[in-house]
């Protein structure tokens, strides 16, 4: 057991790195999607002892729509918008990659601040979820693209579940709602915004929707 | 307390129905000045009686505040503030019918009106009151109040330039009386002035400098005077007479009140109102000569008075830190006089100016001239205020500063010879130069021959602003003449400031105070029997011989004409030119050219020291640090992300670390 | 009774959708308004149950912030079924740069704004964290579509900006919900209801409550608007329809402040009130500051408003954090929402009539729209902290606390930050009112005089004005009790 | 008779002989024989008896004006004391009203000045006042020294305390700084060289007589007797400071006090026969000169025991 739920932490991990280093849209939605996957087997190897029907529920629910549904809205947002292929970052790969392990020691380090507070097997998924999370915030703030920003929020988000799969296994009240409304509010809401943005601007970079400042 | 609040409803009531009754311009006036009027008479009754009673009943009221309480006491020395604030207020206001009349056909007069008599109750709270929070309440709405009739003419850029720089330094200043009530009520444990306990010596400290920058800033200290000279030309001028007559005093009012919270004063606050003084007093005077505004002129002269003021009070700390009772008594007593001294002739004087604009339609003086002629009222009312703001005797400016020096002299004399001799030699600066400076006011506006089309074609105003006038002026000479009497009724508040045991104050009053005055004031009556009589016997001595008119000799040149008269710039030249380092004048010249020259002109400016100099650097300064912190809000989403990133991050590692 | 309170808003809002005709839509709009202050009236005397568990429940913290959101959307209500008339007249409008451009179907309007009250109330009556959070992410949801009431392309912008910024700070507030949960892991029966977790709070592991309060702090601090993640406000208030914009500064903001102080209260309770006191204080000083700085020679005057709300979060997080100002600090959100929400459609007014938000464009105010340039003033006068308005109560009070903590330095900055805000504010206020009329308010449309439009702002003012004169005592008792349901002291 | 109501018709009687002195010296050193010193009493018998003229453009002020400053003058010698005879009227503090009586009398000459509307007499009224705002505290200052050394808070108490001992009690050769202050006032206020030309007639160098341009007949009378009873009061003080001859017989004193006037009198002729006229610009100089003579004395005297 231990050494499935470890070697699935791994692989997130290197999702999270391949989404840094990744030049071509689409291997990073590719890459969110797997990762998406990865994490919607996560509370079904954590909590093997003690499967209900509720969790397997909602960790069906949750693969399906990170790994399916998601990537197939933002693809279509791409097939879209049309010509933007390229992720053209703020930051370069190799610097988003050195960014990335230097995350990933921050991320370790606060993990080792906070109290050791669960099962041992999970000690280790704290560093990953913090990690998924600076990684995430990182892609939305050092990408160009409306749609590698969502991308971004998608890894974001990602990392939250994990914590939360991981934790908080006893209130599941709690986190149903969050990923429910999370998924909502993420995607379709956004999902609606990139289609305005399509077709008041004809561009999804986010580069240009800079009218509104005060400098 | 109760005439003292039928007044205040009175006011209430008046600017409520000025307000209500905005449309009708007359009506509202009466509502207005009627209010004030009626609010004076009735409040006199209540706040004379209360100058000499040293045993007041105060009057306190719960209030649907959380905090504070409506707390009102008429002691002696809140008395003394809210008397002339009546009288002037209510001179202003007769004087304000006729005066807005002008104004009546482009706009509603009754926000104005409501305005004044917001000011006026303002006022009157704000001396009685005797709690903080309402003490702060009343000084923002005396704040608010003014700042909307400066503003009253606010299509004209210069006002409103002057209604923002009152407004932004009266808040400054305001914010240091915020901390310093703040601070008193923390170290009493409740809002109730009365409350305040004996203060460590360096909350005292402190609370002394906060009183200092926070009323200074009202009351015209240099250099937090700033406002002064932009707001005082730009209001109308019966609200110029308030705010320089009255208004400013309350910032004196305040320090007073304050001081007598704070117990035994050290040595190092009297040379700061000493400094204070001498600097606000020499400088405000210099400055004031520099300028041929005839209002402005006015308004820097208030700084120098203020100066005046705060010297009596340095001189008065002083001699109390130093234990010399006399000097005490006589700084305190010079202060306070010239405090109601103040208010009557630069009441007196912005009236004045008020009808000079009125009938003339400019404030700039080297357009005015030969006035007298055509405003005899006018001219002989300015002409007794200008002398009484020199200091001259018999008038009443001469009493208050005869005090200071002569508290100054027995500085001297006993061993504060430092102190004294800054106290005299700023005197007799400011004196001086107040001679050079009035003679200039008067004698460019007043006398001579008209400058512009504009003045020759003046004409003297009518009852209402006469009246006005006429009373302040008599006000000038009364108290010039019974300067003991006056003295005598303040006794009350001079003991409260003085903190002297009553019977020492006592003696030392009827023993060494008032008998120099009494020989002062028997002179001025003398010196005037005299000129009376001179005047008999030079009538005498012409009768019946040839008294014949002419042009005025001008040592043969052709074609005189008003245009040769002297200016007020050049009158003023040689003393600007001397203190050109404080003063920095400007010059805009375009001489002559060519052999057949057409045109050619000079002007000179004096902008403010401070303003230019220390506020609008600092100014800038902020306004280029805001520009650059605008970067921050750069459209880029990806940075505003960032930001909340950076802050977790920080957090996290300082927080957890 | 609070099923009826969510329930009213929602099932109205479902109705509004449905309803084809513009007029009965409106009345459903104000009947829901009314319906929902009437409620909201009557929980002053009647204690209504909790509901679903306990989950739901109304404390006396939770009635206070209920009752400002239904004042205000009251308000707003009345102001927009007479915005919504004279916008239903015209198809198309001309914004600044001149492009024309369609308004959202007003169905959507009304019914968003309805979902928003609905989401609203939720957040206030929550006393669950997960429920909390859920109605402060629904909110979001709900008030995005009136953002992009308007569409073209600077409100569209508005819009992506306010949802990826929120996005991004509310799930961080999400992760703060699940530190808070590990924090509470130890003992698996506590729930996760603030009088709950008040009450356990000495068995919650200390560490993971700091970080909770940290990411919560982060979250919902940038929801309501704190310095440094304050950025999405000034763009969502500038170009959101003003109606909205009262809304947003007026209710919103507050009922994430209410959303942190339930956490806040958890951590006074644990014993961290030092350490959550601080950030709070450190963040509001912050908030005021960054506000001031772009106050100062501002040229949109929906954006300065906007800043100022930054300034009065700041305050309200500064006196928060003091504790012995708590009282006052919830007094200040109530003048606040009051005088911000007054501001807002008086600014609403004055975009209609000039068509424009730029400050240099706008002069005379006083003399072209005599009533909305007064109440502009007044809104001025107010929200600056000068008496005799609510707010220079409140913001004496809070600075009383701040002294009475012998935090000299603070009350020192306080003060200048406020200072600093009213001279930038001042300087601009003045420069639009003052002075002749200027181009674009020289033949003005006869809106100054719809009453519709005015009254609501007028009649907030008036209330901004009563609490500077007197305070209600049932109104200070209340503040009162909320500090102490939320554990400040 | 009480001595003190002596002084008063003395000095009103003597004063014109002050200038009649000044220009005999003058013509000395020109090596004129010049007028007599009574030449100044014909003048103002003349000018009584003479009719008079007026501006158009003045108003009463104008007419007012040489009897004020008059009035004025008088009024300042009723505080003056004289060689161990003490003033009229005597209190603490008389000193500040004897400058500001004097102040009383050029505001009322630089006003009437100022009512001709004519641009010299402007030009001089700018130069008096100018002079006089550098003299007053230079003047003032200097009674204060007196006032330290003396403990004495009147003219008469102070002139009165005055004995050669004084001056060679420690702090007393300060006085001396005071006296020379004095002397520089002096000719500062009655517009003698090194200030001013009374005897040019080239307006622009001067002061006094500019401003008094337009008066004539009786009033121009009051003017130059005025004149002459400030040189008496501002000169009786350097004089008084000067020669502090105390025999304790009033009359001897009296003698002294006059001797001391006359020379007063000798040294402005002999300063007015040697030196020239200063630059407008470096007037400004001396008098600060002066006051920083008084400040030197202030600091250099010893209190009073």
């Amino acid at each position: 057991m231990s050494f499935w739920l470890e070697s699935l932490i791994i692989l997130v991990v290197l999702c999270n790195l391949r989404v840094l280093g990744s030049s071509r849209l689409t291997a990073c939605i590719q890459t969110v999607a797997l990762q998406g996957a990865l994490l919607g087997l996560l509370p079904v190897l954590a909590h093997l002892d003690a499967l209900s029907a509720r969790l397997l529920l909602q960790a069906a629910a949750s693969t399906v729509l990170k790994a399916a549904v998601f990537p197939w809205l933002l693809n279509r947002a791409l097939r879209q918008a049309g010509l933007q292929r390229e992720v053209e970052p703020f930051v370069g790969f190799t610097a988003s990659l050195a960014a990335g392990v230097l995350f990933l020691g921050a991320a370790l380090w606060l993990a080792a601040r906070l109290p050791h507070a669960g099962p041992e097997a999970l000690s280790r998924l704290v560093p990953t979820a913090l990690f998924t999370i600076f990684v995430g915030l990182f892609v939305i703030v050092s990408r160009r693209q409306a749609v590698t920003q969502v991308l971004g929020y998608l890894v974001f988000e990602n990392g939250i579940y994990a914590f939360g799969m991981a934790f908080a296994e006893k209130q599941p009240l709690l986190v149903e709602l969050g990923i429910l409304l999370d998924v909502f509010m993420g995607v379709f809401v956004m999902g609606i915004t990139l289609f305005h943005i399509h077709r008041e601007f004809d561009h999804l970079d986010t580069d240009r929707l800079t009218a509104l400042r005060d400098s | 307390m109760g005439a003292f609040l039928l007044s205040i409803g009175l006011l209430a009531a008046g600017g409520l129905g000025a307000l209500f009754f905005s449309r009708r311009s007359r009506l509202a006036g009466l509502f207005g000045a009627g209010g004030a009027l009626l609010g004076a008479a009735v409040g006199l009754a209540e706040v004379l009686p209360a100058l000499l009673d040293r045993t007041p009943r105060p009057l306190r009221l719960d209030w649907g505040l959380p905090l504070g309480s409506f707390s009102l006491a008429l002691d002696p020395l809140s008395a003394f503030f809210a008397a002339p604030i009546l009288g002037l207020c209510a001179a202003a206001a007769l004087y304000g019918v006729e005066y807005m009349e002008a104004h009546s056909s482009r706009r509603s007069l009754g926000p104005s009106w409501f305005f004044f008599d917001l000011l006026m109750a303002s006022m009157l709270v704000l001396c009685a009151a005797r709690d903080s929070v309402l003490f702060l309440i009343a000084w923002e709405l005396m704040t608010l109040s003014s700042f909307f009739l400066v503003t009253f003419e606010d299509e004209k850029e210069s006002v409103r330039r002057a209604g923002w720089t009152y407004l932004v330094a009266a808040h400054l200043g305001t914010a240091g009386l915020f901390l310093l009530f703040m601070l008193l009520s923390r170290q009493a444990g409740s809002t109730d002035l009365s409350a305040v306990p004996a203060l460590s010596p360096l909350h005292a400290d402190a609370a002394f400098l906060l009183a200092l920058v926070g009323f200074g800033t009202k009351a015209g200290f240099m250099p937090m005077h700033v406002w002064l000279p932009e707001a005082h030309p730009a209001a109308p001028s019966h609200v110029s007479a308030v705010m320089s007559g009255v208004m400013i005093k309350t910032g004196i009012y305040g320090l007073l009140r304050v001081l007598s919270l704070l117990g035994a004063p050290p040595a190092w606050w009297g040379w700061c109102l000493l400094a204070v003084g001498a600097v606000s007093g020499v400088l405000g005077v210099l400055f004031a000569l520099a300028q041929h505004d005839l209002k402005r002129l006015l308004a820097y002269h208030s700084v120098e008075n203020i100066g005046i003021i705060a010297l009596g009070l340095g001189v008065g700390l002083l001699g109390r830190a130093h234990g010399m009772p006399l000097v005490s008594v006589l700084g305190f007593a010079g202060a306070l006089l010239h405090v109601l001294n103040h208010v009557l002739f630069k009441g007196l004087l912005f009236l004045g100016a008020g009808s000079v604009l009125h009938a003339a339609g400019t404030r700039d003086m080297e357009h005015l001239g030969g006035l007298l002629k055509r405003m005899p009222w006018t001219g002989s009312t300015f002409l007794i205020g200008s002398a009484a703001i020199c200091g001259l005797p018999p008038l009443n400016g001469f009493v208050s500063e005869f005090l200071i020096y002569l508290g100054a002299f027995y500085a001297v004399v006993a061993g504060g010879a430092a102190w004294g001799a800054v106290a005299i030699g700023a005197l007799a600066l400011i004196g001086g130069l107040a001679l050079a400076c009035f003679t200039k006011a008067f004698g460019v506006v007043f006398l001579g021959e008209p400058r512009g089309e504009k003045a020759a074609a003046a004409h003297e105003c009518g009852w209402p602003m006469r009246l006005s006038m006429a009373a302040l002026a008599a006000g000038c000479v009364l108290v010039g003449l019974c300067g003991p009497m006056v003295l005598f009724w303040s006794s009350g508040t001079l003991l409260q400031v003085c903190a002297l045991p009553p019977a020492a104050f006592q003696s030392l009053l009827f023993g060494s105070v008032l008998p120099p005055l009494l020989w002062v004031c028997g002179a001025g009556a003398a010196l005037l029997a005299a000129l009376i009589l001179g005047a008999l016997a030079r009538a005498w001595l012409l009768r019946g011989r040839p008294v014949g008119e002419s042009g005025t000799w001008d040592c043969g040149y052709a074609a005189p004409g008003p245009r040769m008269q002297y200016t007020a710039s050049s009158f003023a030249q040689p003393i600007t030119g001397l203190f050109s380092f404080f003063l920095r004048p400007r010059e805009r010249a375009s001489g002559p050219e060519g052999y057949f020259p057409a045109s050619a002109s000079y002007a000179t400016e004096t902008p403010d020291l401070f303003r230019e100099r220390l506020y609008e650097p600092v100014f800038s300064g902020v306004l280029r640090l805001a520009w650059r912190l605008r970067w921050l809000q750069h459209g880029r989403i990806q940075l505003y992300v960032l930001y909340i990133a950076l802050t977790l991050l920080v957090l996290l590692l300082w927080r957890l670390g | 009774m609070i099923w009826t309170l969510l329930g009213v808003p929602l099932a109205s809002a479902a109705a509004a959708f449905a309803i084809r005709a513009d007029g009965p839509r409106r009345g459903l709009l104000l009947a829901a308004a009314l319906t929902h202050a009437a409620l909201t009236a009557a929980c002053w005397t009647i204690q209504p149950a909790p509901v679903f568990g306990g989950y739901l429940a109304l404390d006396a913290a939770g009635r206070l912030f209920l009752s400002l959101l239904s004042a205000l959307f009251l308000a707003a209500s009345f102001y927009g079924a007479g915005y919504l008339r004279a916008a239903g007249r015209t198809k198309e409008e001309e914004d600044a740069a001149g492009f024309l451009f369609a308004n959202a179907p007003e169905a959507v309007f009304t019914g968003c704004l309805l979902c928003f009250l609905g989401t609203m109330s939720l957040a206030v009556l929550s006393q669950h964290f997960g429920l909390l959070w859920v109605g402060i992410e629904a909110t979001t949801l709900c008030s995005a579509p009136l953002i992009h009431f308007h569409r073209q392309r600077r409100s569209l912008e508005a819009t992506w900006k306010y949802l990826l910024v929120c996005s991004v700070g509310i799930a961080l507030a999400l992760l703060g919900n699940f530190f808070l949960a590990v924090a509470a892991r130890q003992h698996h029966d506590l729930l996760m209801t603030v009088p709950e977790l008040v009450a356990q709070a000495g068995r919650l592991d200390k560490q993971w409550l700091k970080a909770a309060f940290l990411l919560f702090l982060v979250g919902y601090g940038t929801k309501m608007g704190l310095a440094p993640m304050h950025t999405w406000l000034p763009d969502a208030h500038s170009e959101a329809p003003s109606v909205v914009s009262a809304l947003l500064s007026g209710a919103l903001l507050n009922c994430a402040f209410l959303a942190l102080l339930r956490v806040n209260a958890v951590l006074a309770a644990a014993g961290l009130a030092d350490f959550s006191g601080e950030l709070l204080v450190g963040f509001g000083l912050l908030s005021m500051a960054v506000a001031a700085a772009f106050i100062i020679g501002q040229g949109d005057f929906k954006r300065l408003l906007a800043y100022s709300s930054v300034e009065h979060m700041g305050i309200l997080a500064f006196g928060a954090g003091l504790g012995a100002a708590a009282p006052a600090a919830l007094l200040h959100a109530v003048n606040h929402s009051l005088t911000k929400g007054f501001l807002f459609l008086t600014a609403g007014n004055l975009l209609a009539a000039s068509r424009t938000k730029s400050v240099g464009e706008i002069r005379g105010l006083l003399r072209a729209l005599p009533r909305s340039g007064a109440l502009w003033l007044v809104g001025f006068l107010a929200i600056t902290g000068s008496p005799p308005f609510g707010t220079f109560v409140s913001e004496l009070w809070i600075l009383q606390g701040a002294l009475a903590r012998h935090r000299g330095v603070l009350a020192a900055l306080y003060l200048a930050f406020l200072a600093a805000v009213f001279a930038a504010m001042a300087s601009v206020v003045l420069k639009m009112s003052q002075g002749e009329p200027s181009d674009r308010l020289k033949e003005v449309p006869g809106d100054d005089a719809d009453p519709w439009r005015f009254w609501p702002p007028a009649l907030l003012a008036a209330a901004v004005l009563v609490l500077g004169l007197w305070v209600p005592p049932p109104l200070l008792d209340a503040v009162r009790e909320a500090a102490a349901v939320l554990g400040m002291r | 008779m009480r001595p003190e109501l002596l002084h008063l018709p003395l000095a009103l009687f003597c004063a014109p002989l002050l200038p009649g002195i000044i220009n005999r010296v003058k013509a000395f050193f020109a090596g004129r024989c010049g007028p007599s010193v009574f030449q100044p009493y014909r003048d103002l018998l003349k000018l009584l008896r003479k009719g008079a003229v007026f501006s158009r453009t003045a108003t009463w002020v104008f007419r007012a004006g040489p009897l004020a400053s008059l009035v004025c003058a008088a009024a300042a010698l009723a505080l003056l004391p004289l060689g161990g005879l003490p003033a009229l009227v005597c209190f603490p503090g008389d000193i500040v009203l004897f400058a500001y009586v004097l102040a009383l009398g050029r505001f009322c000459t630089v006003a009437a000045a100022l009512d001709t509307g004519s641009a010299f007499e402007g030009m001089g009224a700018s130069r008096e006042v100018w002079f006089a705002a550098l003299a007053e505290p230079a003047l003032l200052l200097g009674l204060a020294a007196m006032a330290r050394q003396g403990g004495e808070l009147s003219l008469t108490g102070l002139y009165g305390s005055l004995e050669p001992a004084v001056l060679l009690a420690p702090g007393g050769p300060a006085l001396l700084l005071v006296a020379a202050a004095l002397l520089i006032i002096t000719l500062a206020e009655n517009s003698r060289i090194p200030f001013d030309d009374p005897d040019t007639h080239l307006e622009l160098t001067m002061i006094h007589e500019v401003m008094v341009l337009d008066h004539s007949g009786p009033d121009f009378g009051l003017i130059q007797y005025a004149a002459a009873l400030r040189l008496w009061l501002l000169g009786a003080l350097a004089a008084g400071l000067l020669l502090p001859v105390r025999t304790g017989r009033p009359w001897l004193d009296l003698t002294a006090g006059l001797c001391g006037l006359c020379a007063v009198a000798l040294f402005t002729g002999v300063v007015e026969s040697v030196m020239a006229r200063l630059r407008l610009t470096r007037v400004s100089q001396l008098l600060a000169a002066a006051a920083a003579f008084s400040v030197l004395a202030l600091m250099l005297v010893r209190g009073a025991p």
